[in-house]
């Protein structure tokens, strides 16, 4: 085996390892926090609504308000004949 | 005829052909199939004129002047290029075809201040930096471009699902296995003599299991710039094709009963959650993390941008004008990394080959480590929302709802898929810090 | 292991520990309490970012380098860097406590030419600014973020008021006393010996008085800019606090009668007036204030953009995407001066308390001032609209109308406090010139 | 009293004499300005209507923006079904 | 005191005196006689600003820092400065007026990395380059700015009726005969010994013919920057007066029997055939044009993201956002070259002449060339739209319809005269391209 | 004639003669295009709309949106009193 190798081996092990951890971690902060804020600030909760999550395909939101104010624009100019 | 002596098909040679054809397949796959149209058409646009003969756009003043001090053969202002690149030439000497290349190596070589000063003698005489290559230097170059992007991201991300079940990011963790299992198949070639990849390219290479588009291009541009256009075209490239990638794959490792396990709805999650969690991410990557500060820390700025209800025009801002605007520049930055002499070699198709090996990994790792997590918990998780932890959000959250609704017509799996989707973006950028502390 | 000795954990130093509560708490003050959310979020978050242990997010190459250098001891190098800076190092010395402390003295004395060089030292050895250094560099470094925004509270500003009633301008000028005040105080607090300041400090401190984010962050880049964090940190809180400060003042000198003072309804303004304002204004600082040119010529042109009816498009654009844009990356340069070694100082504390006193002289001048023109005018002003002088546009302006209807609840000022509000924006930004002009 | 107090002292001379001198001018100038337009190109003339300026709290325009757009795609979505 | 002596009144030229009515003659032509707003209120302004005297907005460091040097007699300083502009000058020596001009002499025939140095001198003393010419430097010097526009110029424009009778293409080639005729004309001053050009002014002053706002400013920033501003005031201007320069012409050339002729309605055109052709035209610029790459490709970029479909947020933010804060900056920049010792000078009134001239040569020979097609071609063309070749978006196209519509109430040219009209964009880009390549 | 003279007319011819081929070669290339388009790959075909190119003066598209916004947030902000 050689040096990039056992390189990539180590990277792997330190990766994986790093990333497990920190996530580990992220679980028991996630979960604490939540239960700390139901705890001492409660709150009217809302359902966790449809994610707008999108960061490659945005134009899936976007297409929608542009359609949406050139409509506004249509019904404006149709209304105000120029 | 000057006009003639420097048009482009005068000039052009094959590998600029070929790449132009690349560029035009890119807009293709991008205009026709809708293979992440937003990033592939300014990058097939950018890699076609990166590879417009003479135009020399995506080349800095220092190489403008040298082609053009070659073809010309000027050796008195060829001997001042050379000086700063310790590139052995004497004005008078005979300007051979071996000179191109003992110049283009010289420039791959230069450091910062040398590669500076000879850009300053090239604008002396006139000679500029090209149009793309500017955009390069500007937006990936300075890595404010992939932040910018990120941080249009974190704005456009909703936490409620994975808050909702925050165990769910373990399978976000463990798709990250696609990135290093690819590191390890990069120095495999190396190691059968197949190809050759230092450790720098195979980890930025590795990133390319992310599937995340910023996350990859940031990556490579600080290790393997010169891997860039490749690593970014394939990252797109599989983003898109993961509805055809990871469905096989999937059932390859499930049951049909498990496919079929329906999920409890998910908890409602409060306003006040989805504020605190950016910055609990925040001061996670403070403790325990600070060379993923960059990446994590402009993703959080969006989402706490976007969260916090009381900055809603900048959260829009974020969302549409200066995303929008970044990509533009940065889709034509990444497509300057596609030139022919660049772009054209056994390396590329290795990244190619590699690349669709990471998201295949990626994909069993997570469905793998959802059917193990069940082993131990009470509650059963479907194995199909695995998948989703390579991230290519939202696409791969929507192949896992897609396959569960396969099994189970009743089964609705988006929601619960979204959460290892979304833990997948930050398991990358935790992948993607601890390369660059460790190799750079 | 590289991964434990780099991580923030491993590394972090007490005063980071602060900052970051202190990034925590302006989060805080912003999302819950609405202090100025729309600079207060970016401001609190880059500080944070800023206080990342390793990242150096907000140091230059050369620090970054010098940093490492000295973590790994690595002699050679630093003795390369220590030439330009002018640090007596020779290669192989031993790497002593005071050797930091000397460097990041010859990295703050050091000149632009020297910085420049000792940074493409760095570049070379492959360490580069960090993302906040950039953002800081290219927005405030360049004074082009505090002008645009200008321009945009220009293209927001409607001085129709004003025109119906410019004597109340004269309000605007005597809150300014709030800024000269403060400089006197802070020459007290140095010839005291309390603190030390320079009279370069001392003015920037001041300007905290002019109420005005953009003109307290440009004129102390000018002036001061290791105290641009605390300054605008200050400026803007007390801003959010106006409605606090503000009353008790005004009613301690003000009699129940003169609160309740009635003013006649404004005169309607013609578009015309609206669109050659801008331009008497901007004649004006070309006769008699060049050094005010590029923050109230970038105030009129914004304010022309609006009025004049013909480049909507422009006016909009002004007012939203780009003014959104510039905000986003100023707040994220701000906090990079949030740095502890640079911020936790006695300096910062006595800023803190001479912007108070600011806010409570600037005040009390406005409303002092209108009592003093009810000596010689016949309308009577009620002099509750002249703490509306010190700008924090609208906030002030909002308080002078409700201190009137406590008084009497038929009593409408906000029209009549819009003038002398605006009115403090250009004169503090006359103040800002004046200063400039004379220290700089 | 040091220099610097003798220092700020001139300053604060300086400056707020130069304020006034500047802004009365302004005064002037303005009223000026208004009588000639008023003279030589008088105009239907507009209420002043309520400042817009909000140069630290203009997110009081925007949400409205936003939410007036966002509803508009709301109505826009929910008429096209997709 | 200072103040006084630091004022503009104390120190106004005549020369700024004049610049400042020209830049409000500017303002009064964009605002009340509507002339190409969005450019010339910007560009006014600019040049109001960029003659503020002592303020040296539109100046680099060096330049602000000889101007004080001077005015203070530091001579120590003024040596320093003199040393890498090869000025004869030794510390002590006498600051005679003469000294002046040899500065400004040499400031304009210092090489890049000369200025270069003498900037960063003045740097190390404190002074900065001024705002103008920062943004000078960032949207101009580096090309981007044009460049921005004409890609959101092509996302607005649609080349479909040009689609429908591709040859009326010709009709733009021929009224580019304005932008060479022009050249012709100032060699023929220079000739006649009446203005001396060089053969680079007088083809930048020839672009004016091409009637397109971002091609003038391209061609002459990178021909002859220091004519920027008098070529870019002129085309602006000009464009704006197409309805009165052109009539007259159009009249004088055709009979009413020609203006008269009715034209068959237009064949519809294929999506596919509008997505296709940006990437035709882009090949055309791949094989014989490579210089006219940066301005075409852009150009095509825009319009394939305006039409391929899948990129609206890109296309709509290139087309608003983008746009609008490019053409903001932009005409500031502009201005910044309106300062009175660059601009006061007889070659201005030659640009000024010899821009009408460009304006009236191109649109006759478009309207010959239609006459001459028409020999050839049993299909009739109607001349009238032979004189939109000039482009001049949308302005010619409407003048064609209006002066048709006054030969024959039924006849409707505007779909017509919108062919030639983009066609002229594409035309005068190449010529653009073509002197480029001959001079640069 | 002067040299400046006998460049510049060697430009015009060089230019003139360079635009005329560039826009012919665009003419034949853009005809074939369609053609080929029309053979292979037909489409209910859209008749070419009002040309929106409108470089110089493209305010007279964006003021409509303006006020079409503007509007909308008028009627939201009536519609939720504030
Ligand atoms: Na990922
Ligand atoms: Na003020
Ligand atoms: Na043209």
């Amino acid at each position: 085996m050689n040096e990039l190798m056992s390189q990539a081996v180590e990277l792997m092990i330190a990766g994986m390892g790093f990333v497990f951890v920190f996530l580990v971690i992220l679980v028991f902060a996630t979960g604490a926090m939540s239960k700390i804020i139901a705890r001492f600030a409660p709150e009217p909760a809302t359902p966790a609504k449809t994610p707008r999550a999108k960061p490659k395909a945005p134009a899936s939101v976007d297409p929608d308000t542009a359609a949406a104010i050139k409509k506004a624009i249509a019904q404006f100019r149709s209304r105000h004949k120029k | 005829m000057t006009l003639w002596t420097g048009s482009g098909l005068f000039n052009i040679e094959i590998g600029q052909v070929i790449m132009i054809a690349v560029g035009f397949l890119l807009l293709f796959l991008a205009i026709r199939k809708g293979f992440e149209p937003l990033l592939l058409v300014p990058i097939g646009f950018g890699g076609i004129l990166a590879n417009i003969p003479e135009a020399g756009l995506a080349l800095t003043a220092a190489e403008n002047a040298i082609h053009f001090a070659l073809k010309a053969g000027s050796t008195e202002f060829l001997a001042a290029l050379a000086a700063p690149l310790d590139v052995a030439y004497q004005a008078g000497q005979a300007v051979t075809p071996e000179l191109k290349d003992t110049f283009k190596e010289a420039v791959k070589e230069a450091s910062y201040s040398d590669m500076a000063m000879a850009n300053s003698i090239a604008q002396d005489a006139g000679y500029g930096h090209g149009m793309l290559y500017n955009f390069y230097s500007v937006i990936i170059g300075s890595t404010i471009g992939p932040l910018v992007i990120f941080m249009g991201v974190g704005a456009m991300t909703d936490f409620g699902p994975l808050l909702a079940n925050p165990k769910t990011m373990l399978l976000g963790a463990a798709a990250q296995f696609g990135i290093f299992g690819t590191v390890l198949g990069a120095a495999l070639l190396d190691w059968l003599g197949i190809l050759d990849f230092t450790i720098l390219e195979a980890a930025a290479i590795g990133i390319i299991g992310g599937a995340d588009g910023p996350t990859s291009i940031y990556v490579s541009s600080v290790l393997a710039p010169h891997l860039l256009g490749a690593i970014a075209v394939s990252a797109y490239a599989y983003m898109a094709m993961v509805p055809m990638i990871q469905p096989p794959i999937m059932k390859a490792l499930t049951s049909q009963k498990e496919r079929a396990i329906k999920m409890s709805q998910l908890r409602p999650v409060s306003k006040k959650e989805k504020i605190v969690f950016p910055l609990v991410v925040l001061i996670a990557v403070v403790l325990f993390l600070p060379d993923a500060a960059p990446l994590l820390g402009m993703f959080c700025f969006g989402n706490l941008l976007r969260e916090c209800g009381v900055v809603e025009r900048l959260s829009d801002t974020a969302q549409n004008a200066l995303i929008n605007i970044t990509t533009i520049f940065l889709g034509l930055s990444v497509g300057s990394k596609l030139m022919a002499d660049k772009f054209l070699d056994a390396q590329t198709l290795g990244i190619l080959g590699l690349g669709i090996v990471a998201f295949g990994v990626g994909t069993a790792c997570g469905v793998l480590m959802a059917k193990l997590m069940n082993r131990f918990t009470k509650e059963a998780i479907n194995p199909l929302i695995g998948s989703a932890g390579v991230s290519a959000v939202p696409m791969a959250a929507r192949v896992s709802n897609k396959v569960g609704l396969e099994a189970n017509p009743q089964n609705f799996l988006l929601m619960h898929a979204m959460g290892p989707n979304v833990a997948g973006v930050i398991g990358s950028a935790v992948a993607a810090g601890v390369m660059i502390k460790l190799l750079s």
